[in-house]
Formats: C-alpha cells, structure tokens, sequence
C-alpha cells in the first residue's frame, strides 16, 4: 500500500476502539471532576508551551490497511524464512518448535508488569525461577539473573561488576570479540575508571595465550573472552581462567551462539568467574536483531554485586512455597545513584521464550540440536577445505578466505535463495577477501553444497 | 453483579520436578547429510557429558505446565491495571499479528542495507512521528529500555559537554525521580545532587537555582512528574538552567499524558527519551522487552548513538558514521520488534486518536482522584494529569498501610497500584488507570478502594491479612534475602 | 503439592450489558471508491433502520470480555478431561499454526480445481491415509461430523439396498450405541431395531442372529463398543449379518482404541466413520467443528457423497460425476480446515506413533481401571480398551449419585467423565484418559476418585453439594426447561 | 518438500511428544494391570483380525518438515491473501477483525468439548447464549440454535421441521436456490416422504411470485426461498410470506451471505417462519469452504421442534444467574431415534467466532460493512452496464453476461492477480456465457474497474 493512503484518509472523530469512555460518560465524568470541558484539564500546561497546531502524524488507518502496509514492508525485506540465512555474528537462525508462541501469545504472560505484586504474578515469576535455573544448568555457573538487554550490554555489565569486586581498572578484551560487543562496551565504560586493552589472536583463531601469559598482570580486574569467539573459534577456556586465577583477574565469558553450550563444556565447569551472552538462539527469531536475550550467570558468593532482577524462592504466610523478586537492594528503585546497574525493565518476555524453549528441547534435544549444527558445519567445512581461513576447531560458524569479492558472492547467492555470510571487510579491512559463515541445522544439504561451491570458486 | 468469585485453580510444580528421563517435547528437522560422529570431529575433551538435570517431559505437560501457570497471572486484557508511572494501557492485537510478519520477522540484522529496506522504512517512519509527536529534532531508536534511553541521553549530554572542554560533574535530579534516572546519571560518570519538591509536589525552583551552578551538566526533569503534576515553571527551569550552560533531560515515562497537548522539544528539553512500552501500547511482557527511544535537539543529534536511520533519496540507509557519536548500545538496533509495535500504533491511532488517548486517559485519573480523595489523604491538592498520587495516613492510624491496602485490592479483582513510590510521598498510592478502562471499570476500582478504606476503620484485620484470593498469601520477602535460593537444585539424595 | 487452590475469578456480564451507545470496537478499510448514498441505490423500504440492541462496546471491552468468559472453561490444556466417548486428547499446536497458512486458509471452495492442488493434495492424501489405517477401498471426507458419517453411511447402505432392488426397512443397533445411531438411522428413512447386550458387556450374538432378517438393511457396530470392550465375535457377527444380505456399519469414534492393532476392512465391516475430533485431534472447539470422513469397501464405492478426490497423472481432481452417489452433504468439502490438522497429525506421528498412542491410550485406560476396581462399582469384568466404565451403585446407598461424584471431581480440580451414558448401565461414569497425560496426573485423578468414594461414605453431603469450586454451582435445569430463556432480551422500561 | 522425504525417514522408536509416559513407568503401569507387554491389552482382538503388517504410513515426520510440506501445499493454491478475490457464491470474503483469531486461539474456547459439564463450561456457554441472540438480532427471528453444520444442512434440517410441524410433505424450492444446497436438500430428503417442488424465477431474477400464487395450494408444508439468491438478487421476501400465511405453508428463507442482513430488512420483519443460513461471512475465513457456520433461526412456538442444540439461562442454588444446554429432550442423546436431528458436535468454534466479529463490528460496524458492499458491487454494476442479466436488485452479486468465454476471462484476469468469478456454465449448461460476480469491501477500486473491462470486453 502507498503510505500516502493512509495520510489521504478522513480523520476520524472520534477513536473508540481503544479507549471505553462514550461521549456520553465523558460528560458525566467531567461533571464529577468539575469542569466542562476535557481541554481544562490540561490547564496546568502553561499556554506558552501549549500545542497549538494539530500533530503532522497520518490520520488514523483501518486495520485492513496497516496489515497491507507491513506486509509490503516485509516483502521489501529479504527475510530467512524464505531464503538460506547462512548469516550468522551474533544472531543466529534456528528452529523455533511451535509450542513458543503458543504460549507467549497467552495475554497472561505477554501484557503483564514485572511482577512487583508477586501474589498476581506467580506465573511470570516461577517462570522465570526456572530460566534462571536454566541457565545455570546450561552456563554451568551457580546462579543467574532474570536477563539483561542482549548480550553486548550483558558484557558490558559484567566487566562494571568485575572492577567493583576488585577494584581495579584495567581488562583485556580480545580481538576475537564482536566487533559490536566491543563498541557496546567501550560505551559503557567511557566514563568511568576503566581500561580496556586489546588482546590479539593467532593463526588459529584463539586468543594468543602466551601474550596472555606475558603480559596479564596483577592490575587486570579481568579477561574478556568470547567462546565460540567472533570467528566461531572455540577457545581454550580452561587456560585463560587457570592464568587469570594466578593473577587475581576475573574470567568472564561471552557466548554469542548459546546452542553451542549444549555440546561444549560449560565455562562454569572451566573455572569462569562470569559467563554472559545472547540467547537469541534459544527459541527468539532473527527479528532484525532484537528483541533478544542477555543472560548473566555467575557465582553465588557475587549475588549481592549483581546487576539485574533475579527471582527467589520464599514461602508465604501459610508456609506454601512462592516466589517473588529478591535482594532489590543492589537495584536502581532502592539504591539509585548506588545501584549495581540502572537497568529496570529487561527483557522479561524472551526470558520466558528461552524458558519454553529449552524446556521442549530438554535435555535430549538441546544435544541433539548443537551436535547437527556441528555436524552440518563441519560438512560445510570439509567441503571447502583449503579456504578455511583458522585451523581452530569451530562450533558452526567459519571464516573462509574466498576467490571472489565476497559481496559480489553474496549477490549472485541471492538469486539462489541464499542468505550468504558476513563479508568481514565491514568490520577488518585486512579481511576483505573473508566471509564469516554460518551453518545451523536450518541450513539444507543442497544449498550448503551450492554454498561452499560459490565460496571455492575462482575468478572466470 | 458483584466483580468477583472465587473458584478452584490447579497448582503446578517447578519444571524440573516434572521430569522424568525418557519423555521429550521436541521435534528437530532429521539430519540432511552424511552422519559424522562428533568425535571425529573435534577432541570429545571439549565436550560436556549432558546438561546435567534440564527437563525431560512431554510436549502436553510443557504445555499444560505453562498454562497452568499462567492462570497466576493478573494482566491487562483482564481489567484494570493500575499501576501508576507504568501506563499499564491495553496492548492492541493488531501490533501483536503484524510484528509477526514473517518478512519483517525473520529478518537476520546483519543482512545487507539494501535486503532490509522495509525494516529500514519502518525505523524511519518511527523516527519521523516520533520527532514530530516530541518537537524535537533527531531520534535514536537503539536504547532497548527506558534505563538505556536515560543512559544514552546523558552519556550525550557528557559528550556535548565534554566538547566544550569540561564534562562538569554534577547532574541534578529531583527527589521525587524514578530510581533509573540518578543510577543512569552514575553509570554515565557524574554524581547526583538531589532537589527538594516543593510544597505542591513540583521541583523547588529555588533549591534548583541555587544548585544550578555551572559545575552542573544537566537537570533530568520527569514531566510530568511522577505525582502525575506538570512542571508547570518549565520555562522558568529551563532559563534557569541554560543560563549555566546545562541541559535539560527529560524522563519522557509519563508522555502519555501529554500527547497532541505539549512537546518537550516546545518546552526547553535539550535531550529526552520515551518508553514505547508506556505510552506506545508496545506489550510489558512480565518484564520486557521495552524501548526507550532517545530523542534530542540538533545540538545534541552528533551524539546519538549509532546507528540510526536516514533517507537518502529513494533508500533507506544506516548511519554509523558520525564520529563524535556516544557509539552503540546494543548489538543491533536494540528492540525492533517493539518498534514496529509503536508504529503500528501510532499509524492505528492517528494524529487525533493519540490525542484522545491522553485526553481519556487524564479524564480517567481524575474522575478516580476526585471520586476517591474524600476517602484517601490526596497529600497535594496540585491539579494532575494521567495519574493521581495518594497516601495510607487516613487509614494508618487503623493499623492499615499502604502495602494491605494493595493487598486487599487483590481479593476485590484488581491490581494494587504502585506503592511507596515517589519516596517522598509517605505511603504513596500511585494510580494511574490510562485510557483503556470503560467506566464500570472505572467506577468498580472506586468503590473497592472505598470498601477498603471502610473495612481500614471497622474491620481492619481483613485488611491487613490479604490476599485471601491470590495463588499464595503475603509472601515472606525477609526470608528470601536472609537466605537466597535463587535456582532450584536437585534434592541431594 | 495439593493438585488445587482457591482464588479470585473475575465476573462479566453479557456483552448486550455491557453495551453503551458510541463506543466501538471496529475498523474495516475505507471505501476507495465515490460515495454513492445508498438510497440512490435502491428503494430505502428495504433497508432496516438498525440491528436494534446490537451490542457496541471497544475493543479493550471486547478482549477482556472474552478473556474473563475464557477462564471459566475448563479445558484440554489445563489437565486430563476423561471424558468417555469424547477422546479428549491434546490439541498440537502444531496442527493449529498449519492450518492458518494463508495459502491454505485464504482459498476459496469454488476456485478451479486447477487452482487448489495443494488443497486437493492434502485430502487425497487424508483419504489415502484413512482408507490404509482402517483397511477399507474409499473414503469420502465431506461429513461434518460424527453424525452426518453416520448419515452418510446409511444413506450408501440404502442405495446399496435399492440397487439390489430392496431397501429393507430396519436398521439394527445394539442398546449400547450412541443416540446419533438410532437419529442417523431414522433420518435415512429407517426403523430401529434395539439388539440387547450380552452379561459381558457385548451384543448379544443370539438376539442378533434372530433379529437380523432379509428385512435388515444393516447393522451399526461400535467396536470397540461405548464400553470401551471389544466386539470379539465380530467375525461371526459379520457372518450373521452377512448371511441375510445385511451390511455392517461401524461407529468408529473410538478408533483410538484400535490403531495398528486391527482394522475395520479386515474384520468385515462394510462402512464406517471415524471422528477427526477424536482419534485424530482436532479440537473439539466448545462443540465443534469436527469431521466424520465416511470409509468404505469397494461395493459401497459407488454410493459415496461427491466430491471426493483423486488422482490422474500428477493433477488432483474433483469427483463429481458419480451417478449412483447419494449426493452432497455440505455446501462445499466439509470441515476442510480439520482435515488439515488430521492430516498434519498423521504427519507428525507417523505409522510407529499412531500405535503408540493407542497403546497408551488403552494402557492407561486399564491402569485407572485397576486402581479403581476396588473403589468403585465395575459393570462388566470383561477386560476393556481405551475406556472403562464404572458405576455409582457402591456410593448410592450413601446417597451418592454418579452426578454427584462428576461435580465433586470439579472441586478436585479435574472435568468430570462422561456420565449416565451408555444407557444400558445405570448411573455409568464412563472414563476415557487418553494417552496424552502424565502418570503424575492419572494418579492424581485416581485418588481424587478415591477420596470422593471415601467422602461418600463419611461425609457424603460434601459429594452431594458439590461443586463449589466453580463459576457456579449446580444449575437448576427443570427451570431452564419449564421457563426457557434461550436469548437475551432488553430489559422493558 | 518432497513428501519422499518423508518417507524415507528412519523410523523413531517412541513417540513421547503427545504422550507422557516414561518407559519405566509404563513398566510399572504394566505391573499394576498385571500383564507383562502391552500387547496382552489388545488380545480381546480376535487373532485373526488383529493387524500383522506395519502399516503403509509415513515415519513421523519433524515440525520443520511439516511446515514446509504445508507451506509448500499453500503455494500450490491461489488464495484470497494474493488474489484480489470476486468469487462469492455462498463463500465470501470479508475482512476479518485481528481480535477474532486472537481470542479464539485461547486453548480455553478452542480445547474444551461440547458444554455437557455446565460448571466447567460457562465461559462457552455464555458465549453461545450470546451468540444465540446476535443470531435473533440480525434474522430478526425470537429464537436460534446453537448452530448446524453449514447453511445448507441447515436448509435441510429447516423442511425437516417444517414438515414435522405442518405434518405435510410438499415444498416448493426455487431455480434460484444455490445449486450446491439444493443437492444437500435432495440428499436429506431422498428418504423420507417429502417432494420438492421447482419454482421458476422471472427476469428480475425473482422467484416467479404469479406462479407460486397460482400453484401454491394448502398441500404445500413450506416454500423456500434464498434471498439474496444465488444469482445475487433480493427477493421480495414479505410477500412470499403472504402467500404462504394464506396457504398454511411455512415459509423458510435461507441467507447465505450473512452480511447483507445488516442492511437488509431481516426476514423475521417480513413474516418468515425459519431463517437459515451461512454464517461464514460473519469472521470465518474462506477455508476452501470449512470449517462454516450454519444458522438455524425460527420461532418461539417452534422451539421443541427445534433441531440441534439450544442454550438457555437459568439460575443456581444461590440463585445466580448461569447457563446450560437445554431442552435437550429433542435431541438424540435423549430421543435416540425420535431426536428431531441427529447432529451432535455442531459448529462451536464458528459460532465463537461469529460472536466475537458481531461484537466487534458492532451496530455502527455491521451497518457500515453491509453498506461498503453495497456500494462496492453497485460501483461494478455501473461499470458494467447493460451486461448484467437480471433486472432485480442486488446487495453484492450479479450475473454478468460476457462477450467471451467466462473461463478464458478467468484465466487472463488471474495474470493481473484477480481470481474472477464463477462461471456459470458449470452449473447451467444455458448460462455457460454468464458469470456470477461478488464485490466485498475487500476488492480495490482498481481491481474492480480492471474487471470490469474484462468482464465487457468483446471479442477480438
Ligand atoms: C518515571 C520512570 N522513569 C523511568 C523508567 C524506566 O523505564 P524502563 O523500565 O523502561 O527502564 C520508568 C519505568 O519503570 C518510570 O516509571
Ligand atoms: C460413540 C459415538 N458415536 C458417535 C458420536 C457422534 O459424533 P459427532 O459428535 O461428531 O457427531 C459420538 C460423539 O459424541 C460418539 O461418542
């Protein structure tokens, strides 16, 4: 629909269909405050800043013509349901089993408040007891909160609760980190008394450990690592929190792809301090990169430094068990200026798909998804062979070093019905010829063949 | 009719006490290619055994576990919600089946400029109405919550200052602000000087003078504020505070009060932001996603975040260079999917409609505070716009304080309002009832809240012993902190 | 855990009562064409000037009118539903999102048959499917419901009959059946013969090989029968039948009994229908819609309601040129959307999982009879499949009824079972559990029925008052029938 | 997808996910029966019956097979989502207000059974009571059922009752009844000793009203008639009535576009006896034609002979108000063969859903759709000109005589995204260069007018 139609309607007069007061009662309502018209309540307003043009803002649109509109939006997009996203860094596109939307679409979980009066809001709150749990289970970690915005703020939260704990100011952050995960922090941190100093990586894609070792000293609060990193290289995490335990830094983990904890050993098991991430992966889709999840899981003796809401389990007057949401000291509506974080409103709703999600994977499922998507990468991988730009071992995303303009790769891939990867020129110009790509077990056989044949392919 | 009745719920146990190893509720696509074991694939070291204790159970029981759940719920499309400074209004299902759109839905936020106009259409259609809905100049949508807009908004106000060769370091805040507002001012490096209310329940202009020194950076002004008072000496607070080189930030949470009537960018606001999750009937969710849209003056627009959108042309573009930009703030665009909500909304509702929502929705909450003052201590007689602020002192001396008075609505079929909230109204009721309610419903929270305020005097027990008709009764708030369990365990065998 | 709780539920008038003049809840496109005013149109003496007391109340009225109503139903998933007869099983989500594909939903009936292929695919593949599953030659999936199955299927029998120059003139049902059977066969122009059951909860084979003449047009079979007990003779049945020229209809609404064990065309039924909204789970919507696919043996072929598909080459076609059809039954294809859903759930389960859950279905049957054969009266030892039926003949002399022990079982949080049916048993509480619930939920049910047999004897006017857990209490149905009020009506002034 | 795939699958050994039972606790269930293999349960089948192959159906197939099986079935149809549709013909599309899906999709209305249980069921029950007096509203009748299968059952049902209550078997029923319903008629009637009669219709496209008062004698237990029938055209329905009041003849009318009755005089004003119809117009999508809505509006007098189920209102013991199903004494649960139908689940979920459109169009919305279509199909009349064949008026569809072949119209129209409208040379051979034609509020301008060139175009 040209928008224009919209702008070209009859204003209406009235707009009842969201709102329940008739003419009528609106007349008796104003009888009772003790005005005549609604205009006089508005009187504190000091005229000078009154409004006094109409808004230049569309008349109001029927139904009809709004779902035609977006629908013409979502026609000018690409979108991965009808092509194969093999688009990965940071958002990825998996399978998202029905009973998801079912059960957000139920008003009782998507229209109600954080749940402040926790005797109305038994329901969001045991909920989301069971995310937290769930990310514990799946970090490896002891507790968990009751989410932050996505991810890179989730990073950036923790390296604040990092220089609270030790009181020191300088972290490393890898060069294997997003790129985007980077920038958000360095926003989050402009301000205050912290450092962050680059950490760089090897031909194999990991993190460089012996510079690590060289150079990590006892003024680092802590080491930023994201495992698989930006270039889907698994790290070794297991070493870094072993020298970051020597030296008195916290570890802190960034998973970006959290279907791989379903097969990787957990990053509690491998002595992190701190793991946050993106849970997108876990039953949110693509939607253009929002919403989506930040989870943030750590350990028991930080909870009182915690950034975040977090869910405890209490009983009421007649010893029943209930929940409600606990140690709010740490939190803005108590502590203020002296919160551990300003977040209020998080990111409840996708906390409660990631809930739903896992829960129809179980654990059966959850292995079962992450091992396709190593195996269909690792197929991917082995048809391209030689490309492979790291030798460390990846999870389901790789950077391949193509022939080709890879933008130009991309463009002919389209006509295929395929999403192609992320030319890494954007973010490195040094890798210009590279191509971050992804492969879930959305990804069909035959177009991971045609894929890995473009990628290979040399100039005509 | 009376509103209520009481009947049999079901109870529902953790997830995990409902699994049993064997049953599973999932369904993946089978495997296209060879099948490789992981083993030969990578050194098993680096594998986990299993998921140690995840939910094993059907697809009925996760299904019925949720359900059941659910049901624990009080929510909008219920009745009446309340709660003040939280614009509790009814989220259209409309916005709901368009943000389900697969082409808008599925997009990957990485995929090509020109692969994504219509998202980018939508973007900046927002940017546009909401400009326009503000009176203000430029718009950063990325801030994925209030908090994250104050913080955007203030991290510019830094780098606008910082630009004129000193950052200052003071913010000031009114004591009567959310709880975000002076954490925000902290995160983004400034330390917080607090400004008395005056006697009506506005900023005290003097106390403001009086600290508006030029070591200040900026006033963050809630308008209206969270007594539902406009801060009718704006231009007076304005002067005040631009004469010392500041700025003003606005905490736009309450804009649904003021829609077609004023505009922050018409009223001396330097930078502000909106909760699409208020005013914009984008859904609350238990708790999110929200969206708190940063929006400034042209002073300010080098600062924003990035990126935002523009339009070059026929073509929708992303803006990421702008060097003196505070940088990002979330990994994408922050929450798309709410804002293809508002603007569904906005395009719903019209330049009148908006208008009339705040019309009603200030109707509402008068009517509620005329109807209910003789019966509550109303602790300013300031006139209010969207919500209305009352106190426990008429029932205190009976024993009742707000905190019962809350819980006793929940036995009459309603969500308490806010309570305690502003700190500086002892006992504060805070009520705001939005636009969506018919007066019955309207009419039905008054005459509870009058019942209760009766039974405060005459039977004050009922009172204070509520909620009788909850899923659980008061729950204790002291053991949960004294002894945090914030996951459940197994049982240890 | 208890299974239950109390708690507050929220009250609503009916929608005419909620009414007020100038509020709506509507939106529809704006006329994109020259206003014409209608009585330019046509003469104005046929228009009327209003739907006089048509309801007009807002959107946010309408969602929480519905809501509130929503919560007073119980429902599938919420818990077990051991409705007998019923097969009240979970509803997968799954069907529901196909059958909402804009491609599949948005098609119109009349459109050529060129134009609906994915349509026609999925019933042929329905009727391939169906006629494998029960072993017989043909299908038809026009009828609408279990009934107009039967419909269908007698009307074929009959013009089987008067092709063989007779249509005969009784029909012969056991006193077991379903009360649609009788209606089905007195609307195909039948007169019905009652065959008693046997001590075992079986047709008496010796009442029916003395009633089934030359004058017999057929028998209606239920097999497994309103029991839930297997008609074992049934090959000498078909013998008896068959011998005198009669055919075999089977009442297949308890197929879930049944599936991969044995099959209706190998035990010699000549036609039957199955209920989609049972064995195959489309939901039961309140009452509806379901869907009676009528299946056949080749001799009955002919006499098929049209259309029905088939396949020529790789185009599906309509079948609509079949001289000897008993003709239409429906506008156009029936409930078409239900037969996306059956056919999505044969998808989904697959030849192994349609026998696993008949499996369950009867493995749960028998495991609640077990634990209740000592609490409650058992009608007939013969071991039985998807269903038991119980009596209240232990709990009467407390004064305890079978209606009583149904709305007690409210109070413990579950729907009642079927009640009072089938006929031939006297105060029958007929359970049905279905193979979707947990182990946890059986047991729970089992003692809930427990508990009430207990209650009976100790404290039966707690069976006898109930329910009082619910929307109301027990409902005075005399006055419903001797002052029916079957509408709303404005008040008079 | 190729369903091959489907088949091909390796089969899975349990199906947990619509059952819950744990292989250990089907053990110990096992047990408790006393037998030692489930099979034990089934050996009351005779052997020789019971089942020795596996059955020839697919392996289970994944959600995601499913859906793009589905989705691939969707693509293979012409739907009314894509095509700007003008086919109506007892199928129509309307608009349907986002509000409808939305409700109904609540597994509370959508789950439950039949309301046998009225405690556990008043939520259904009160909105069919309600749904039940919309229908009166609009018919303009004192009393309807809680629904048949479609408008043309309920047709059938409707000469059922006119012939119980008359205890006479003669109707007359007009050329200008839709054909597909007069066949379900013959096929209810077939056997039961009842004739139907043709009654012929004039060039208005009217029923012949000289020749039903010449013909009409007291012989005749009803006349039925379509209005507007299904050449579009609205009948003169009050003085049929007339006639048939003078004859002792009911007189039945059937509605199978329900929108026009928003407009419309109802039949109840005009003397009808019954009023039946298809409610599909009323919030259903087109659903290729199911599930539909039929409505069964008549009397007060008539309400014992009533086919199909009724609710009523009554009270509890603390004597507040409620609802249950009543008068069930007609029905065959209770009269077995003597029911006054055999219809058991009817169409619960439509009703539901006919209820919720009501309400949310409302007495303004009703009025304003019925008079868009109005408009709409007057707008193409115009268009068209001396084409159209019959001279009556009509509410939203027309007979359009054609210079060309209807068929090969269609098929050019389909290229400019327009599904024509019905040939109807399918159903009489001596109008196979006429098309029957339907405008909704739905149909754009520009479409409309394309058609309408279509439509008059001559022979090249
Ligand atoms: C006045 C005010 N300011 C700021 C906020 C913070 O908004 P958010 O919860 O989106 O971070 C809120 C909401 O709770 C508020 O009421
Ligand atoms: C044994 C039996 N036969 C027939 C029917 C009738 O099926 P329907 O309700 O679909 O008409 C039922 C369902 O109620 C039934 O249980």
């Amino acid at each position: 629909m040209n928008i224009l139609n919209i702008l070209k309607k009859k204003p209406r007069k009235t707009f009842m269909r969201y709102t329940s007061i008739t003419p009528e009662e609106k007349k008796s309502m104003l009888k009772v405050v003790g005005v005549d018209r609604v205009e006089k309540l508005f009187e504190t307003i000091p005229e000078k800043v009154r409004l006094k043009d109409t808004l230049d803002i569309p008349n109001a649109a029927s139904e009809t013509e709004i779902i035609d509109y977006f629908k013409t939006m979502g026609e000018k997009n690409v979108s991965a349901d009808r092509w194969d996203c093999f688009l990965g860094a940071g958002a990825y596109n998996h399978f998202i089993p029905t009973t998801v939307d079912s059960i957000i679409s139920r008003a009782e979980f998507y229209t109600c408040y954080t749940p402040y009066q926790p005797e109305l809001s038994q329901g969001t709150l045991q909920a989301i007891f069971e995310f937290q749990t769930l990310i514990c289970q799946l970090t490896g970690m002891e507790i968990a909160n009751a989410s932050l915005y996505d991810g890179s703020s989730a990073l950036a939260e923790a390296v604040l609760m990092a220089q609270r704990l030790t009181k020191k100011s300088k972290f490393f952050v890898p060069d294997s980190l997003h790129p985007h995960y980077q920038k958000v922090l360095e926003t989050y941190v402009s301000n205050l008394d912290i450092q962050l100093k680059t950490l760089p990586l090897t031909s194999t894609g990991m993190l460089d450990l012996d510079y690590l070792q060289k150079t990590l000293n006892d003024e680092y609060a802590g080491v930023v690592i994201q495992s698989p990193n930006f270039f889907g290289v698994i790290e070794n995490i297991g070493e870094v929190t072993q020298l970051c335990k020597e030296m008195g830094a916290m570890t802190i983990v960034v998973v970006t792809e959290a279907v791989s904890l379903g097969l990787l050993k957990p990053p509690g098991e491998l002595g992190a301090d701190v793991v946050v991430g993106e849970g997108q992966s876990l039953g949110m889709p693509l939607g253009f990169g929002g919403p989506n999840l930040g989870f943030f899981a750590t350990q028991d003796q930080y909870k009182r430094q915690m950034p975040g809401r977090l869910v405890g389990q209490t009983v009421d007057t007649d010893g029943q068990r209930g929940f409600v949401l606990t140690l709010s000291t740490r939190e803005q509506h108590i502590r203020r200026e002296k919160a551990t974080s300003n977040i209020c409103t998080n990111q409840g709703l996708c906390a409660l798909i990631c809930a739903i999600f896992l829960s129809t994977l179980g654990k059966r499922g959850i292995r079962e998804l992450a091992e396709q998507n190593l195996k269909k990468a690792f197929y991917l991988k082995e048809l391209i062979g030689d490309s492979i730009e790291f030798s460390g071992d990846i999870f389901n995303e790789m950077v391949v070093r193509c022939n080709q303009d890879p933008i130009a790769i991309n463009t002919k891939l389209l006509d295929e019905g395929i999403l192609g990867g992320l030319p890494l020129g954007r973010y490195f110009p040094d890798r210009s010829d590279q191509m971050l790509v992804c492969v879930t077990e959305q990804n069909h056989a035959r177009n991971i063949q045609h894929l890995a044949t473009a990628l290979t392919a040399t100039n005509k | 009719m009376t509103r209520t009745f009481t009947s049999t719920s079901l109870e529902e146990p953790l997830i995990f006490e409902r699994s049993s190893p064997g049953k599973s509720a999932y369904s993946l696509p089978s495997l296209d290619i060879e099948d490789t074991p992981i083993e030969k694939i990578m050194d098993p070291d680096k594998f986990r055994s299993e998921v140690k204790d995840f939910p094993e159970i059907s697809e009925v029981e996760l299904v019925s576990h949720y359900t059941r759940m659910s049901t624990w719920n009080y929510h909008v499309d219920l009745g009446m919600y309340p709660l003040g400074s939280c614009t509790m209004k009814y989220n259209p299902k409309l916005n709901e089946r368009v943000s389900r759109i697969p082409g808008i839905a599925f997009t990957h936020p990485l995929q090509d400029e020109q692969l994504s106009q219509g998202n980018l259409e939508i973007l900046f259609r927002l940017q546009e109405y909401l400009k326009e809905l503000t009176g203000m100049d430029n718009v950063c949508l990325q801030p994925a919550g209030g908090s994250q807009g104050e913080l955007s908004g203030i991290l510019m106000v830094r780098a606008y200052h910082v630009d004129q060769k000193n950052p200052r370091r003071f913010v000031l805040i009114p004591d009567s602000a959310h709880g975000t507002n002076p954490a925000s001012a902290t995160m983004s490096g400034y330390e917080v000087i607090s400004i008395p209310s005056d006697g009506q329940g506005r900023i005290d202009i003097h106390a403001l003078a009086e600290k508006m020194t030029e070591d200040v950076s900026c006033l963050m002004l809630t308008n209206p504020n969270t007594m539902g008072i406009f801060e009718s000496d704006i231009e007076k607070i304005s002067q005040i505070v631009h004469a010392k080189g500041g700025l003003i930030y606005m905490d736009g949470a309450n804009f649904n009060a003021l829609m077609g009537y004023t505009r922050p960018g018409d009223m001396g606001i330097d930078v502000l932001h909106l909760n699409l999750h208020k005013t914009f009937s984008t859904p609350h969710g238990g708790g999110g996603p929200g969206s708190g849209p940063v929006i400034c003056k042209e002073v300010l627009a080098p600062y924003l975040p990035l990126p935002t959108v523009w339009q070059d042309e026929n073509t929708y573009r992303l803006n990421s260079d702008c060097p003196n930009s505070i940088g990002r703030l979330h990994a994408f665009y922050g929450n798309f999917g709410m804002a293809v909500r508002a603007l569904c909304y906005i395009l719903t509702c019209g330049r009148e409609g908006l208008k009339e929502l705040s019309e009603i929705a200030v109707l509402n909450a008068n009517y509620i505070r005329r109807r209910l003052e003789d019966h509550y201590d109303l602790p300013y007689s300031t006139p209010t716009l969207h919500e209305v602020v009352f106190t426990d002192s008429l029932q205190k001396p009976h024993g009742v304080t707000t905190l019962d008075i809350a819980k006793r609505l929940i036995d009459f079929g309603f969500h308490p309002p806010t309570t305690y909230f502003p700190l500086i109204v002892r006992g504060a009721l805070m009520i705001e009832p939005t636009e969506s309610y018919s007066k019955e419903e309207l009419d039905s929270f008054i005459s509870a809240m009058i019942d209760i305020s009766q039974e405060s005097f005459e039977t004050p027990e009922e009172v204070t012993t509520a909620p009788s008709g909850a899923k659980v009764t008061r729950l204790d708030e002291v053991q949960a902190i004294r002894h945090p369990i914030l996951r459940w365990s197994p049982k240890e065998e």
